[in-house]
């Protein structure tokens, strides 16, 4: 009894100790948010606050930690440049663990810092739910890398990269005009949305196409280490192409787990598999007959490219994936747009929102994704998606 | 001797309720004066959901005894049975109160045959035998529901475990639960003053229940299951009741959560293993059997993680140094000793302002 | 011919979780807590072994080694800061959330060092794919090395734990603490030197995971650990041949689910099996069954 | 009819035969005593007496029904209650919730009554509290009612178990040697207590003791069992001086 009671006193200090503490950064905040919930800022700010949401801890933490830093050397670089319109950017970076709770409350931390426009969320799940919210307080929204449907379905909602239907119909057609194939196998992550989405809108564009789809295997969050099955079954199957709609994190073991027992068909991915000749250690040589639809690749020879390239490396010692570059594109796309529509610092989130809303129309940017990125209003991006095919270790457009 | 007793109880009861009610007002006065960061006004929602959840795990661990790690599974239940309800009838059933009424009992119910069904098979195992099987359970639950597709068009709903194609939808048809991606859209019903609600409501059911003739059944059985038997107690049904109880709340704090985001996707971090002992560490650091612990427990440690946000790359490193050392501080037996020590001097120089106080 | 392709790859995933298992059945058998940092425990021994073959130039069997000894301090220090003042708690709950803790904590530390990014783990073992019936049937050097590792650490605990004043010494604690202490039994020292051992198995199925699938990050070691954890139980917890069956059943089980019932519901397979075999024998294939004395 | 009568009981566990043949024969009302050296089958016939263990083969008729194979629980149910030779006590429950427990299953209200709190809770639980006052005045444990179980001294708690075992209203008792571990004082007064049991609840008794001082003091009739079968059985100072028993008792 008296343990107990000695338990409850200290967790007791504790508790008030850690309320206080939050009602004390709620109240520091000089965004006056709180009971009027609508985010609006304070009159007479210097700088643009833009937040950023996604996974630098936990599982999905490698993508997050790309938009973290892609988007941040945007920033720098606008900032040198002399900011948007005169105004410096404050850019903050919230973890979400991969996870809407825990997006829901990062999104509100951004918010009672007083943020102007958000760019995030990373993860398609999380960016839904941040959707919703940042919807009702009409905040600006642009996720770099939120692929499925609903991540845009608010008209203050936006994405740099392609939708996962999109992507599924985009690689069907390739591989179907380009005769790849006859024989394709799919492979996916049925507990991921990303994977699918992406999945789900291929079979279906695969039935216009002259190829077919031999077999289609899954395989969970919780079994992603042995591929060995999907494998068997593919090769079983005849098929000549296997597609592989899943980051490249795994898609590595399943380059390996092929090559293990002498199965040697066209791999075909998506956006996510770039990125996969910068794994520390990862053997290129399983990669050559790799091919994948990505928007960005390190090395291409444009020179706006080459120099995110470079400063990033410079800055992180890694070599920026898509989700860097959809990040840093995406900072851009947001200070062409506030530049477009001429907001200042010192007007609501709100009403910034509503400027950008109809400003993201009639922007078009020369980015390192794109030239001539340009968006409709019903958020999506129109650019042309490019397929990469490895060689001999390295990245080379297919033209 | 006896009415001492019950007064005892009680008032041990009634604190814990008025601290729940407490903390609901300042924190409402706090939100009506704009003190409150929109950080923990988002919080509040889950706050309540994880309450509920760590209250009513606190029923199967502490009071019957026996180690639970698939809570977040019967969460899910009623989280998913719940949604899927809501998004079918936000069209037909225009008074939210009503429907969330009646999702509320759509999940707990749901989520208690689960607890039934469940309960029945796995009971009979032991301890750690036991953990695993639940924790066993709890991740079948989230491999079905990241495989289930549901849709629905003019000729009723469809089922299927493949993908949203072989739904076979017509033009039109509306997919509710579209596999991993789950339930989208729905209807933000839950609030921090239903939350609170429906955590008195749990409070009053499992303490009313430990209090009476059942409760001191299944903590019969807790304590010396053969001696229960030999006084004619079946073991079985109580265990299956308190199981079953805690599952059906686990289910409500579902629907709590289901409610208050727009996507409700299984994702090993909120429905999976992880989730469980989430709540199970509420249990263990607020104490074992310990209802008025559990709240402060999930209370702290929600928060916590939030509120350390400015350490940014350390914070949950820093977490988890937190936990051990809270752990530590609570549970060893040196510690304990220690803390004995220290409290009784204090308490001795305080002895006169104590008295008064008492 | 795939199905016994199927089954050479489920031993060939089997035998991993059944290294993994030895070190879960044995730090169990002594301590009587499930050490749910193990995983973690794993991970750690992989990045050590990575820098000490990437960053230290060492050759790989000189980084094993050097990852045994890290893992081995590692182990004891977890054991008796984390660990050891809770041994005599009111609940045994206690230690298990605190090990929840320090499996938080190694992750994160993992995370501060090596960054979120995934590594690809350089294969350490030298042996050579046997390829059988004229290249349809391949199986992996480091499926080949991997079981043999695991018979030899069997066989070599079970010897150690009968014939070593030691190992006698950890069975005296595992059946009664309380009488081993009384016999004159270092019981605080027993119990370090166990988690000694099982945090060098630990480095061992570290290195010997991330062979077989190089793939690293600081998660690496927590879904293998669950899935361990759940083998040592299938085989009887405690038991350390029912460690290495548990391991291989259930890597059977995974890929047979996976190939003849459905991949996407492989994990609710292979946990439907889990829930199955307990009921029909509640203490795993090969656990004791306990009558409880009245 | 004798209240308990058991004929050819016998159970084997593994190869070994741990109760062979046993026969027993209690009137209502009597004080029986089931003695035998260590590890003769004493408290194996108590776990088959109350379904702890199914026996292999034999005949159990309490009241004249055969209770063979029946749970532990009905086996409860129809009348039978017992201690145990290591005490088994709701540690974490107070000495008066003990006792409740005890009276489950004859103070009945529904699950959803106690949540509710309705009327019939209020009713019967000040009911439940009389009688397991009632009870524990008996044993002059009414003053230890808030405490818990664990922190009564241990003649207490023994004390505490037979009240508990009374609490289910059983026709036939069962202690499991109840002054182990007591000294003579305790002793005394326990056997006065049993004694004052069997008179004031006409209880029938049958307990395993090893005490011969208590044997002889108050039981009537004994069974002796060595070997897991009957060696000698009938009057208490019959029994004691059969030289059978001496034998077993002393050696050879």
């Amino acid at each position: 009894m008296k343990m107990k009671k000695a338990i409850s006193a200290v967790l007791a200090a504790t508790m008030a100790m850690a309320l206080l503490a939050g009602c004390g950064s709620g109240s520091g905040s000089d965004s006056g948010s709180g009971s009027s919930g609508s985010g609006e800022t304070g009159g007479s700010q210097e700088a643009f606050r833009i937040g950023a949401i996604g996974p630098v801890t936990g599982g999905a933490a490698v993508y997050g930690e790309a938009v973290k830093n892609g988007a941040e050397l945007a920033v720098k670089e606008i900032n040198e440049a002399g900011g948007i319109g005169g105004k410096q950017i404050e850019y903050k970076y919230e973890d979400d663990e991969h996870d809407a709770e825990k997006a829901v409350n990062a999104y509100n931390t951004l918010k009672d810092w007083g943020m102007h426009a958000l760019l995030g969320t990373v993860t398609s799940a999380p960016c839904v739910a941040v959707g919703e919210v940042s919807q009702a307080d009409n905040i600006f929204m642009l996720t770099p890398s939120g692929t499925a449907v609903e991540c845009v379905q608010y008209d203050n909602a936006f994405r740099v990269c392609f939708s996962d239907p999109m992507q599924g119909l985009e690689s069907a057609k390739y591989i179907g005009e380009n005769g790849l194939a006859k024989k394709v196998a799919a492979i996916y992550d049925s507990s991921d949305v990303y994977s699918t989405g992406i999945y789900e809108a291929f079979v279906k564009e695969a039935e216009n196409q002259d190829f077919e789809v031999v077999a289609a295997e899954a395989f969970t969050a919780e079994s992603k280490t042995d591929f060995s099955v999907q494998l068997q079954k593919a090769k079983d199957a005849g098929a000549e192409l296997v597609f592989l709609p899943f980051y490249y994190t795994e898609a590595s073991l399943v380059l390996k787990q092929a090559s293990g027992m002498n199965y040697e068909p066209i791999f075909f991915g998506c956006d996510g598999m770039d990125g996969i000749l910068a794994v520390e250690g990862f053997d290129v040589n399983l990669a050559n007959n790799l091919m994948f639809m990505s928007p960005f690749t390190p090395t291409s020879e444009d020179e706006t490219i080459q120099k995110f390239v470079t400063d990033y490396q410079d800055a992180y010692g890694d070599t920026p994936n898509q989700f860097a570059a959809d990040a840093y594109d995406g900072m851009y796309a947001i200070k062409a747009a506030m530049e477009e529509a001429g907001v200042t610092p010192d007007m609501s989130s709100s009403d910034i929102c509503d400027a950008l809303k109809d400003a993201m129309t009639k922007i078009s940017i020369d980015g390192v994704t794109a030239k001539g990125l340009t968006w409709e209003a019903d958020g999506e991006p129109s650019k042309e998606p490019m397929v990469v095919r490895i060689a001999d270790g390295d990245y080379a457009v297919v033209e | 001797m006896t009415m001492k007793k019950m007064s005892k109880t009680t008032k041990s009861n009634m604190i814990t309720y008025l601290m729940v009610i407490v903390i609901f007002l300042v924190v409402e006065i706090l939100v009506f004066t704009g003190n409150v960061s929109s950080l923990l006004q988002g919080l509040l929602v889950p706050l309540c959901a994880y309450i509920i959840l760590a209250v009513s795990l606190n029923l199967t661990v502490g009071i019957l005894g026996e180690l639970s790690l698939g809570h977040a599974g019967f969460m899910c239940v009623g989280a998913f049975t719940s949604a899927f309800f809501s998004k079918c009838t936000v069209d037909t059933i225009t008074a939210s109160g009503l429907r969330y009424f009646l999702a509320l009992l759509i999940g707990a119910a749901a989520a208690g045959i689960c607890g039934i069904l469940i309960g029945i098979p796995v009971l009979r195992l032991k301890g750690d035998y036991l953990a695993i099987v639940t924790l066993a359970f709890g991740e079948i639950i989230k491999n079905i529901v990241n495989i289930l597709f549901i849709g629905r068009d003019s000729n009723g709903f469809h089922f299927s475990t493949k993908d949203s194609l072989s739904l076979g939808l017509e033009d039109g048809g509306k997919v509710i639960v579209n596999g991993p991606q789950g339930i989208t859209g729905t209807p933000k019903d839950s609030t921090f003053f239903i939350g609170v609600v429906l955590i008195l409501v749990t409070l009053f059911i499992v303490l009313n229940l430990i209090h009476s003739r059942s409760g001191r059944a299944i903590m019969a059985i807790r304590d010396n299951r053969i001696a229960a038997e030999s006084v004619g107690i079946n073991i079985t049904k109580y265990k299956l009741m308190a199981f079953s109880i805690s599952a059906s709340l686990a289910g409500v704090a579902g629907v709590i959560y289901a409610h208050n985001l727009a996507t409700l996707t299984a994702q090993p971090k909120n429905f999976g293993y992880n989730m469980s002992i989430m709540i199970l560490v509420f249990v263990v650091l607020g104490g074992i059997g310990n209802m008025r612990g559990s709240i402060i427990a999930a209370i702290i440690l929600t928060l916590l993680p939030e509120l350390l946000r400015s350490l940014s790359d350390y914070r949950m490193l820093i977490y988890a140094v937190v936990l051990i050392v809270m752990m530590l501080f609570n549970w060893s037996p040196k510690a304990i000793e220690w803390r004995g020590k220290y409290s009784s001097k204090f308490r001795r120089k305080n002895k006169k302002s104590t008295k008064e106080a008492a | 011919m795939s199905f016994i392709s199927y089954l050479v790859n489920g031993i060939s995933l089997g035998s991993v979780y059944a290294i993994i298992a030895l070190g879960y059945t044995m730090v169990y058998g002594i301590a009587k807590m499930l050490n749910f940092a193990h995983g973690d425990v794993i991970m750690a021994g992989a990045y050590v072994v990575m820098v000490a073959i990437s960053g230290a130039g060492l050759p790989p069997l000189a980084a094993v080694l050097v990852a045994v000894v890290f893992c081995t301090i590692l182990g004891v220090v977890i054991e008796s800061v984390a660990y050891r003042p809770l041994l005599n708690a009111a609940s045994s709950l206690a230690v298990l959330i605190t090990a929840i803790g320090v499996s938080y904590l190694l992750q994160n530390i993992a995370l501060l060092i090596f960054g979120a990014n995934t590594k690809s783990f350089s294969s350490v073992v030298p042996v050579p794919a046997l390829v059988l019936a004229g290249g349809r049937l391949t199986i992996a050097g480091e499926t080949i090395v991997t079981i043999f590792s695991c018979i030899v650490i069997m066989i070599g605990l079970s010897l150690f734990i009968k014939k070593s004043k030691a190992g006698q010494a950890m069975l005296a604690v595992s059946e009664d603490k309380g009488a081993a202490q009384l016999m004159g039994i270092n019981v605080n020292g027993t119990i370090a030197l166990t988690f000694a051992i099982g945090s060098a198995l630990a480095a061992i199925a570290g290195v010997l995971l991330c062979s077989a699938y190089p793939s690293l990050n600081p998660y690496t070691g927590a879904m293998p650990g669950i899935k361990a954890f759940v083998a040592a139980v299938f085989g009887g917890i405690g038991s350390i041949p029912g460690a290495l069956i548990g391991g291989i059943l259930l890597g059977i089980i995974e890929i047979f689910g996976k190939a003849y019932i459905s991949s996407q519901m492989a994990d609710a397979i292979v946990f439907g099996v889990l829930i199955i075999v307990l009921i029909v024998k509640p203490t795993g294939i090969l656990g004791k069954n306990i009558q409880e004395k009245v | 009819m004798a209240l308990l009568e058991v004929n050819n009981l016998g159970i084997s566990f593994g190869g070994l035969r741990a109760v062979n043949e046993f026969h027993l024969k209690i009137e209502k009302g009597r004080l029986y005593g089931l003695i035998g050296p260590n590890g003769a089958g004493k408290t194996t016939v108590f776990n088959l007496l109350t379904g702890v263990y199914k026996p292999n083969e034999g005949v159990i008729l309490l009241d004249g029904n055969n209770i063979v194979g029946r749970k532990t629980i009905d086996i409860n149910k129809e009348g039978i209650a017992r201690t145990f030779q290591n005490i088994r006590l709701f540690k974490d429950l107070t000495v008066l919730e003990n006792v409740k427990v005890g009276l489950h299953n004859h103070y009945k209200y529904s699950t959803l009554e106690g949540i509710f709190r309705l009327p019939k809770y209020f009713k019967v639980e000040k009911a439940m509290d009389e009688k397991a006052m009632e009870l524990l005045a008996v044993f002059d444990l009414d003053k230890e009612a808030d405490t818990l179980a664990a922190n009564l001294p241990y003649g207490k708690q023994r004390k505490l178990e037979i009240t508990r075992a009374l609490a289910t209203e059983p026709k036939l008792l069962l202690l499991d040697e109840p002054a182990a571990g007591m000294n003579p004082n305790e002793t005394k007064e326990l056997m006065e207590t049993i004694r004052f049991v069997r008179d004031e609840f006409h209880m029938t008794i049958l307990l395993i003791e090893h005490d011969m001082k208590l044997v002889s003091g108050i039981c009537e009739e004994l069974t002796v069992l060595n070997f897991g079968e009957v060696l000698s059985e009938g009057n208490t100072s019959d029994v004691l001086n059969d030289p059978e028993v001496i034998k077993a008792y002393l050696g050879e």
